[in-house]
């Protein structure tokens, strides 16, 4: 290996504002639309990944509107049984496949390269390729909802009720295909995430300076990469049954309708932690910086995050209580669904110990946190009450489900979430966001989620069932029903406060210096936003929180070549620098092998022969991707 | 925020080898994804027929030529793939050329072998549920064959273009090498459950 | 749809895009029809025929057009076909036709009804039974049997 | 027999709505009251641990306030503290698992010589199927099941079309219906009434509208009706409801529908040979009368949109005879 190479130009002897303008040149996307399609930047793919996800959340949210609209009276007649059902489906499918899985992962497009000090994320063309999948995925469900073709079979689309004979038309099969988008953007971005962590760390993070929410994205992608090949088998066998006709759920010739709900929900149960472990690490981000302390336990809650996902794959048959499997098969499947409550106990004390020996700060991003431990310790609550068999049998697919869920899902992570988007969004845009707005939104959302969720565990009790468009008169619902459409209102109005805060602050915000929490992770070390390189020079760390130790000065790393996207390998368990290795320019095939694989897949609903003919275009589109083009990126 | 360096990496290379390459790691995490995949074929197989009062359902265990030759084929595939690898880390541009070449023709000849396979099942795919799983599992397994098939050809034919002699196509070549080993060794499972399950 | 003499359908019915023949749900409610209003017992629950004539040999009587479909379910024809005229509303007989004429047309339609859950006897209805099964007969070709398929 | 219905009618509407009861938490059968117990003992629990972590959080958050410099805290405490939480989480689920597990166990599965009745769910409806009593004594009706009171009755569940699940709240909990399976429910009414239940899993466009009802009688009582039941349809009396006989055997109703005693022999919808001695049509939707079961058979697709009743061509008069004739049919 040559030390120097001709016209080689290394970051050494260059002052600040001559390498600054190196950098940008070598880095930045170029402006204009051919520069916004084929950019492979991580921060901007991110920040399109977040806002697209943001938008899904708005549709998804008006979606719920609709539904409580129309149950806030008995037998109300403002939506017909079809289009409720296609309204839940979009609802549940939107917000899980749409919205959480990719929200999580956006996030981590944008931070986890910035948190392990890195310049890109690994294949960042993948990167481009998975968000033009996403997107396309997310256009056909809601095209087709808006033609009257919207799945109407549930988010679980269970068959037969989805199968060939009792789900006529395109509906199902749009449900399925759309998975196979969401699907192939979500395996994608978690080998980027496993990738960028273990290869792409700043010399010295070794495993033990990893900081949390970095941890929480490695463990989700591990779960991404081993549960959501069983979804698509799943969704692969129901469009064969649906097209050419084969068997798989089918009891009559040897086929099994339970065989669909062990394979959903193998999937489905670790998709809860999917969503709900970022969370914990955005929440674990927040607590230390308002704290002014790190986390207690870092090594509990590293092995707390590693159990939980292990655990994940041994409960899916709580979803099945009531299905007619063995009774004691059940009770193991009990005992490890309680057993979670473990892992996750241990992370609260955790926090909780965090809190109880630092020095809070409330500011918005904490505020959210302190509404998540609050919600989400009674999700968790009810969860341990849905793992036990008999009482599972009374409120399996009742509303005290949907309460019990909302309170996971919407406490868990979105609660996290919005405070981390609080938290981060002076990193993202630059700005501050309205701290005041902020206060008012998140008492709103507060109030309005619990008086529109908890009162559904009342009416579950009550014996009112799940994916009723409507209910009748003498049934006792009615009331809490109205009760709940009203305070509905209270929490679209935190929602609406929020996105007009969001738009208002990134336009005109007050500007945000570097570090505005006085924060102690990589991402902070860099201006905000960060530049197309995201560090001048890439930083060198020697303990869990980087910026702890002299807050004005970064040990960093020179050396690197500045002529091309260079950036540095380190061994996976310590850190240790391997090699220098260029990252990939902007690529405009990534978008091509996009639409080559969209059409595809959408075309294979109409006849299998798409698979063949369509394979073609992507091949050749795949070709192009990967060929040499002799650039310096290539360099070896 | 000042900065102060700490450490000098210029000395180190260009591009990561083996498991310093992000492209190793990439190849991995695919390989574990699919390998879920095949996993859970067999695991659905298996529930199919533990579910069935008579398996194969509604016919004769399959033929075991054309699979078991396959099956020989591919074990044998692995010694030139294994030597590919080896010149591939020795950067020895003609042998790895040579070696394309034959893992090329050795990914033609399991497709031949494969179109005796499916009738050798003695059932179609619409015909009932053991039809349906088996179809599919040795569709699975063709679509890895073919995909890395066409990696081979377009990898060989780079060798022999400009960009051919580059540390950087020599990693794409080993890369390749351990995913058909992959696609050897994930067979393996599926061969036994195919064709010897049913005669259990 | 139209009830009269020579069941022609009307304008509309092409404006809308033959919905009985290319609409999944027309197509499906016909397959109920099929079932419920015992179609089967004559034609073979999987259209293969029996007393009356086989769906799924490639070969149509009357042709495979959807008035004569429709014009033989609404009046009968000779040789124990009986009418439905005054059993089903004239709706679900251009339904029923729709579904008659997805299994034993020539090539498969984008919107068809697929498979039961049920025993299979032949392949599912939107992989066109008709043509993977037409069957020439040991007599060969008549070709004043309707158009060959 | 119609005074008892009538009788029990009365007191049904006057506990709890006219639809009876449907509340896990008012129960009135042996599984159902294991199951509220243990859902009260698990909620006092959980709602117990769920304020104390509320303290422990409010508690942290209050003692940190506006302290300024980093005041040392002994890590070993609270490392301490923390694990003592993390072994009371163990005490506690494991705790709750073993009770769940005994309820399991004491709400089990009837005996196989259990009084057995079928049900297999349909889009959107419930066929129900005597057959105990011998295999001429076998007898059919929809939505509505009837059941001796203190005796453990066997359920076997099936399922014609798509997944269903039967849940009657005050009864037992919910079992689903899954086509190619057999489940079994035990169901047991402590004391007599009418209890509401209704599909608990998505089936389809009219998952809302799929309602049961179990009434609990005392075993005379209910011997009375199961041999009402038996008996097949009465030869109507009036001629209005002859002329509705006729018609119904004319129009395709016959194809669907079978009212034993008749040349009515269709399966695909509910048995009608005693339709006028249920208490609701359409599973639950509306009470039977003689308006109502006019007003379904004229469109049925407007009071229950996509059910699977077709729309039979009917005149003014025939509709008049033939709910005539349903109304009688008791």
């Amino acid at each position: 290996m040559t030390r120097h190479k001709e016209g080689d130009r290394r970051d050494t002897a260059l002052n600040d504002a001559e390498l600054q303008r190196c950098l940008t040149a070598t880095w930045s996307t170029p402006a204009g639309l051919w520069g916004a399609l084929s950019t492979v930047d991580h921060k901007i793919i991110g920040r399109r990944y977040i806002t697209t996800a943001f938008v899904f959340l708005a549709l998804g949210g008006v979606l719920s509107l609709l539904m409580r609209l129309q149950l806030a009276q008995p037998e109300a007649r403002f939506i017909g049984p079809d289009r409720y059902n296609q309204i839940f489906t979009m609802h549940g499918t939107n917000m899980m496949f749409l919205f959480a899985v990719p929200v999580m992962q956006a996030m981590a497009i944008y931070l986890v390269p910035l948190m392990v000090g890195t310049r890109n994320i690994a294949f960042p063309r993948l990167n481009a390729f998975s968000y033009w999948m996403y997107l396309a995925g997310g256009l056909l469900l809601w095209v087709a909802f808006a033609l009257d073709v919207g799945p109407d079979v549930g988010w679980f689309a269970y068959v037969p009720l989805s199968g060939p004979q009792y789900a006529a038309g395109k509906r199902a099969d749009i449900w399925a295909q759309m998975i196979t988008f969401t699907e192939v953007s979500a395996l994608a971005v978690a080998v980027e995430i496993v990738v960028t962590v273990f290869k792409q760390r700043a010399p010295g993070m070794s495993l033990d300076r990893i900081p949390l929410f970095v941890w929480s994205m490695l463990v989700t992608s591990f779960l991404i990469i081993l549960a959501m090949p069983a979804i698509m088998i799943a969704s692969t066998a129901l469009i064969l049954d649906r097209l050419v006709g084969t068997h798989f759920f089918n009891p009559a010739e040897g086929g099994d309708v339970l065989l669909w709900q062990h394979l959903f929900w193998f999937f489905g149960h670790p998709e809860v932690y999917i969503i709900f472990l970022p969370a914990v690490g955005m929440v674990s981000t927040i607590v230390a910086t308002f704290t002014r302390r790190p986390v207690f336990g870092y090594l509990g809650m590293v092995m707390a995050l590693i159990a939980t996902g292990i655990l994940a794959f041994g409960l899916w048959v709580h979803h099945m209580f009531v299905a007619g499997l063995p009774r004691l098969g059940e009770s193991f499947f009990t005992a490890s669904s309680m057993a979670i409550a473990v892992p996750a106990g241990l992370q609260i004390f955790c926090w909780l110990a965090t809190m109880w020996a630092g020095r809070p700060i409330f500011k918005t991003p904490f505020l959210f946190v302190i509404g998540f431990m609050v919600i989400f310790v009674i999700g968790g609550m009810t969860g341990v009450m849905v793992a036990s068999v008999p009482f599972d049998t009374q409120v399996h697919d009742t509303y005290f489900v949907v309460a019990h869920f909302h309170y996971v899902l919407v406490g868990g992570a979105v609660f996290p979430l919005l405070g981390a988007i609080y938290y981060w969004f002076p990193k993202f845009t630059g700005r501050m966001m309205s701290e005041t707005l902020g206060r008012w939104t998140f008492g709103l959302m507060f109030t309005g989620f619990n008086l529109t969720f908890f009162p559904m565990h009342i009416l579950g009790l009550q014996g009112m069932p799940r994916r009723i468009y409507t209910y009748q008169p003498e049934m006792p619902w009615s009331g809490l029903n109205m009760f709940i459409s009203l305070s509905a209102i209270i929490l679209a109005l935190g929602f609406l406060m929020f996105f007009v805060d969001a738009i208002r602050s990134a336009r005109s915000g007050s500007a945000a210096p570097a570090n505005p929490w006085g924060a102690l992770t990589l991402e902070w070390a860099t201006s905000s936003p960060p530049p197309a390189y995201n560090f001048m020079h890439l930083p060198v760390v020697s303990s869990l929180e980087p910026l702890a130790d002299d807050p004005d000065i970064l040990p960093v790393a020179s050396g690197l070549r500045i002529d091309r996207r260079e950036l540095l390998i380190t061994s996976v368990v310590q850190a240790v620098p391997e090699a220098r290795e260029s990252s990939p320019g902007d690529s405009i095939w990534p978008l091509w092998a996009a639409a080559a694989t969209s059409v595809t897949l959408i075309w294979s609903i109409f006849t299998p022969w798409a698979v063949v003919w369509g394979s073609i275009p992507v091949a050749i589109a795949l070709i192009g991707w990967f060929w040499p083009k002799g650039v310096v990126e290539e360099d070896a | 925020m000042n900065h102060t360096v700490v450490l000098d990496v210029a000395d180190l290379p260009e591009h990561g080898l083996g498991s310093a390459s992000q492209t190793y790691w990439g190849t991995l995490a695919f390989m574990l994804i699919e390998g879920t995949g095949f996993a859970l074929s067999i695991v659905v197989y298996l529930y199919l027929m533990s579910l069935a009062t008579q398996w194969p359902l509604g016919t004769a265990p399959p033929d075991l030529l054309a699979g078991t030759t396959l099956t020989a084929l591919l074990i044998v595939s692995l010694v030139p793939n294994l030597f590919l690898a080896r010149w591939a880390r020795h950067q020895d541009l003609w042998k790895v050329r040579i070696g394309l070449i034959v893992m090329t023709v050795l990914g033609v000849a399991p497709l031949v072998l494969r179109a005796f396979e499916f009738p050798a099942m003695h059932i179609k795919w619409d015909q009932n549920a053991y039809g349906s799983i088996v179809w599919v599992m040795l569709g699975l397994h063709t679509t890895h064959i073919i995909t890395n098939l066409v990696e081979t050809a377009v990898l060989t034919a780079l060798m022999f273009s400009r960009h051919g002699d580059s540390p950087r196509r020599y990693g794409d070549v080993s890369d390749n090498a351990m995913y058909w080993n992959f696609v050897v060794i994930t067979w393996l499972p599926m061969y036994a459950c195919l064709y010897w399950v049913p005669r259990l | 749809m139209p009830n009269e003499i020579s069941g022609a359908p009307p304008e509309s019915y092409f404006a809308l895009g033959k919905p009985y023949e290319t609409d999944a749900y027309n197509l499906s409610q016909g397959k109920r029809l099929y079932s419920w209003f015992g179609c089967g017992s004559c034609h073979g629950d999987d259209g293969r025929g029996g007393v009356g004539p086989s769906f799924l040999d490639g070969w149509w009587l009357y042709g495979p057009e959807m008035v004569s479909i429709v014009a033989s379910i609404r009046d009968g024809r000779p040789h124990g076909m009986p009418a439905f005229r005054d059993r089903m509303p004239i709706e679900q007989i251009w339904q029923l036709a729709g579904y008659v004429q997805a299994i034993g047309s020539y090539r498969p339609k984008v919107a068809a009804p697929s498979r039961n859950d049920d025993n299979q006897s032949r392949p599912a209805e939107n992989r066109g039974p008709a043509k993977i099964l037409f069957d020439p007969g040991p007599v060969g070709v008549h070709p004043d049997q309707g158009p060959s398929p | 027999m119609r005074i008892v219905r009538n009788g029990l009618l009365a007191v049904a509407l006057a506990v709890s709505g006219c639809s009876g009861n449907q509340s896990a938490m008012d129960p009135d059968g042996g599984p159902a009251i294991h199951i509220a117990h243990l859902i009260i003992g698990i909620v006092a629990v959980c709602g117990v641990a769920w304020v104390l972590v509320m303290v422990m959080l409010a508690a942290a958050l209050l003692r940190g306030r506006g302290r300024t410099g980093r005041e040392i805290t002994n890590e070993r405490s609270l490392m301490r503290a923390v694990i003592a939480a993390v072994a009371v989480t163990v005490v506690i689920v494991a705790a709750l698992t073993v009770s769940s597990f005994f309820t399991t166990r004491g709400i089990g599965v009837p005996e196989p010589a259990a009084m057995t009745i079928t049900v297999r769910g349909q889009q959107w409806w419930w066929q129900v199927m005597y057959a105990d009593s011998g295999p001429n004594a076998s007898f059919e009706t929809a939505n509505e099941i009837h059941i001796p009171v203190g005796r453990d009755v066997r359920l076997e569940l099936q399922s014609a079309d798509v997944i269903h699940s039967f849940w009657v709240p005050s009864l037992a909990g919910k079992q689903d219906l899954v086509p190619g399976r057999s489940n079994i429910l035990l169901l047991r009414a402590e004391k007599p009434g009418i209890y509401r239940g209704q599909c608990a899993e998505f089936c389809g466009l009219q998952h809302g509208h799929m309602a049961v009802l179990v009434i609990a009688e005392a075993p005379a009582d209910y011997e009375r009706w199961a041999a009402g039941q038996r008996q097949t349809a009465l030869l109507p009396s009036n001629p209005e409801a002859l002329a509705g006989q006729a018609v119904f055997l004319g129009k395709p109703c016959a194809a669907c529908h079978t009212i034993r005693g008749t040349s009515a022999h269709g399966k695909t919808g509910p048995d009608l040979t005693h339709i006028g001695s249920r208490l609701t049509l359409a599973a639950g939707l509306v009470e039977t009368t003689r308006g109502s079961l006019a007003a379904w058979i004229a469109d049925p697709q407007t009071v229950k949109p996509g059910n699977n009743m077709p729309t039979v061509a009917l005149t003014g008069v025939e509709l008049q005879q033939i709910s005539t004739y349903m109304e009688g049919l008791k």
